[in-house]
């Protein structure tokens, strides 16, 4: 079996499916590094819930403005033709359905595609909703980037999930380790398959019925380092 | 007499906040925190405050300073969370039972309070719909979707961070200082802005981004640096 | 009996009452010239439903500009300090309660406060409502300047609205070309009535129980050419 | 390929509009008024249109145009009345029942199309409980207020006035020509703009009223001069 992909890779599978001119939000974790792996020759605007529609790379150590900052208190930079507008005008265009793509992190995706992807009952630790709820629930498409499985071996993609909701029926795609995984009216259906692993494993990782897409191909990404 | 909201000292801004008020404070992902007024807050030590801010704990901020100083009775936010894996002064006194939290989708928090600014008293909303944050809620139809039912947000005291004012309270911001500032400034029934500077002249209409008639004093703070910096 | 106050004077005895760094919207019509009579010393901003918050005098002839206008399209100027924002912004500012007063005209004030100022039912014409109804419902105070009387002597301070409402139970302070009327939880209260007109003569032209205010004053303004 | 919404023409810009459409038009005041995109769809010929636009007639708009040639079947509006004495162009067809006609008091016509682009499906305002505008609406009391339930209200095409663009969309005003402009793009499927001059290059944040994701196609086009002028 091929090497799952690491966490870099997830994210370079992700971008692949970002069409030009699209208006995409990343949220915080993996995600973000979507952002570093385009296809050449689009012109994409990152918007942030901060407000910064047109998002650019990080700021170089000795340019960083406090005040530059996205929705993870990033020092970034801004793209050609970016706008930064204030937070309620920022989730007006979010909940308004203007944004084409949102890739999230998750804990678990139902096979309904119900997201819970906010609150993992940390004993004692408060509650973070953040934008995540915003995003799910009002992206035109909503994609997730996560481990197949916990780090115990567990499915995350389930027949319902078992975490709190972010929202209900909003996933469309998640990108893991070892497969690309539509979320259809009809539950799973794998559309790329990590090379040597057979349909069979792949069923055996998840937590609801699996169907392979009639043209499911190898998933494949190209070396890169892992994130720290 | 001619508008003049700028006063000296963040304390003189503050000077009047009374027990159990409601208060708004700017700030998000690092930018647009007022600490120099809250650090006045704080020492001022007005207590029972409902405290309406995005984070009840952020590095860049000091929100934690009127937390951890017992001068805060509920805090209404869309994250709660600390950031290490200690309990935060929040966490601890919310688990304690002695701080309320109400905890808000992100949007629905930005909205409630540009309602509240707006003459809006409630709105219906996409988000949370069939999650624990919105649980209790009214769920209503609306073509075919289901929508909650979210009440605005008012208060009595706005504290924002800007960039620059003029003498009539116009404000400009820099990069993503405003985020929930200029919301805030309209649903608060006073309001409180530190600059950097203020200006000479007044601001001109294409420069400025929250009328000066939604806020009621302006002073100069350097910003005050919280302890992640 | 002193004459009836023609429609400078109606606005300019409007005018004495607006108070130092208040936010004022005024009405088309004889509203507008309230601007003109304002107390010395005051600093006043008004605001106009376009968005214009610090409209100026009309501007001159020769520096006309057509975008910078307001709410009734007239060629104006902007003061010191002044901001402009967009419509949903503009009425966010209006129905949230942040204009102090408005001053309307009006066809008919009942009893209770309610006003009908924006449709006289004219045949075949069609609705125009414009920002009235929002004035009306959510300023602080709501003052409206019309004459006493209809020409054919009916009564506009009536007991109950005749005309199609613009807002219930709003308006709180009536100036008219014979009297300056406070609308209150018990009714219609005079607060100045034109010298030598008798409170009999004042209640005779009121549509509903005119009280006289114990320090009511004789009604009087400087002279004043009308308005066209 | 690099984000390029000009235009070359106005006829280009609004070539596709189609049957039945829900058309949305900026203006008011006398500023703002996409007249060149008016008579481009006058020309394109479009019928069956629902026009939302602040005045129905406005001496300054040829709005009246697509009403005289018969392509609106319904206005959404908060003025409806033509100038003088004489029948308006719409005032003779909605008579005869050819237009029919929704006139909202104008706060509520503008958060109307806010909300539409806002995700909000409804929202309670205060404006016009117990008056003819909101008859038969739901009536709800909150805080012992009463405040009636509008809904939102999205297009299919918004047609914008503005002062420069640049090729992301981005947009400039002067002075009083946003009005219900930025509102409108949001709550629009599609926008264009047409404007004075496009901006050779990326307009700045600091600049920039309305962010371009909202804006589809740029267009240069002198004000076309109504009647009153």
């Amino acid at each position: 079996m091929t090497k799952p992909l690491n966490r870099r890779q997830m994210a370079w599978r992700a971008a692949q499916d970002i069409e030009d001119r699209q208006l995409v939000n990343l949220g915080l974790g993996m995600p973000v590094a979507v952002a570093d792996y385009l296809k050449p020759g689009l012109d994409v605007f990152f918007q942030s819930e901060n407000g910064v529609v047109g998002a650019g790379p990080l700021a170089a150590p000795d340019s960083i403005d406090t005040d530059l900052v996205d929705a993870g208190s990033r020092r970034i930079t801004l793209r050609r033709g970016a706008t930064i507008v204030d937070s309620a005008s920022s989730f007006a265009m979010i909940r308004g359905g203007h944004i084409d793509v949102t890739i999230l992190g998750a804990f678990e995706v139902g096979a309904n595609g119900d997201l819970a992807n906010w609150d993992m009952r940390v004993p004692h630790k408060g509650p973070l909703v953040g934008g995540a709820m915003d995003l799910a629930a009002c992206a035109r498409a909503v994609w997730v980037i996560m481990e197949h499985n916990t780090r115990k071996g567990e499915p995350r993609l389930i027949q319902a999930c078992t975490l709190p909701l972010t929202a209900k029926r909003c996933v469309t795609r998640v990108f893991t380790d070892v497969a690309v995984v539509d979320v259809t009216p009809t539950g799973f259906v794998a559309r790329e398959i990590l090379a040597g692993l057979s349909a069979a494993d792949a069923q055996s990782r998840t937590g609801a019925p699996l169907a392979i897409a009639p043209d499911c191909r190898p998933l494949a990404a190209p070396d890169l380092p892992d994130t720290d | 007499m001619p508008i003049d909201k700028r006063v000296e000292t963040a304390a003189a801004a503050v000077a009047d906040v009374k027990d159990g008020a409601t208060v708004f404070i700017s700030g998000f992902g690092g930018a647009g925190f007022p600490n120099g007024l809250i650090r006045a807050l704080h020492e001022q030590g007005a207590k029972g405050l409902t405290i309406v801010v995005n984070s009840a704990t952020h590095r860049y901020s000091l929100t934690h300073e009127l937390i951890e100083n017992g001068q805060v009775a509920k805090v209404i936010c869309s994250a709660a969370r600390g950031a290490g894996k200690e309990l935060s002064p929040f966490e601890q006194l919310w688990k304690a039972g002695k701080i309320e939290l109400v905890c808000l989708p992100q949007g629905t928090f930005a909205e409630a309070i540009r309602a509240g600014g707006a003459g809006i008293p409630a709105f219906y909303t996409p988000v949370g719909v069939g999650t624990d944050l919105t649980t209790g809620k009214e769920v209503r139809e609306f073509d075919g979707r289901e929508y909650v039912l979210e009440k605005a947000i008012k208060g009595d005291l706005a504290l924002l961070r800007a960039d620059t004012a003029d003498q009539y309270g116009n404000l400009t911001y820099r990069f993503a200082q405003a985020n929930f500032g200029p919301a805030m400034a309209t649903a608060a029934r006073w309001t409180v802005a530190e600059v950097r500077a203020i200006e000479a002249e007044p601001i001109p209409h294409t420069r400025a981004q929250l009328p000066g008639v939604y806020i009621d004093r302006v002073v100069v703070a350097a910003p005050a640096k919280p302890k992640a910096e």
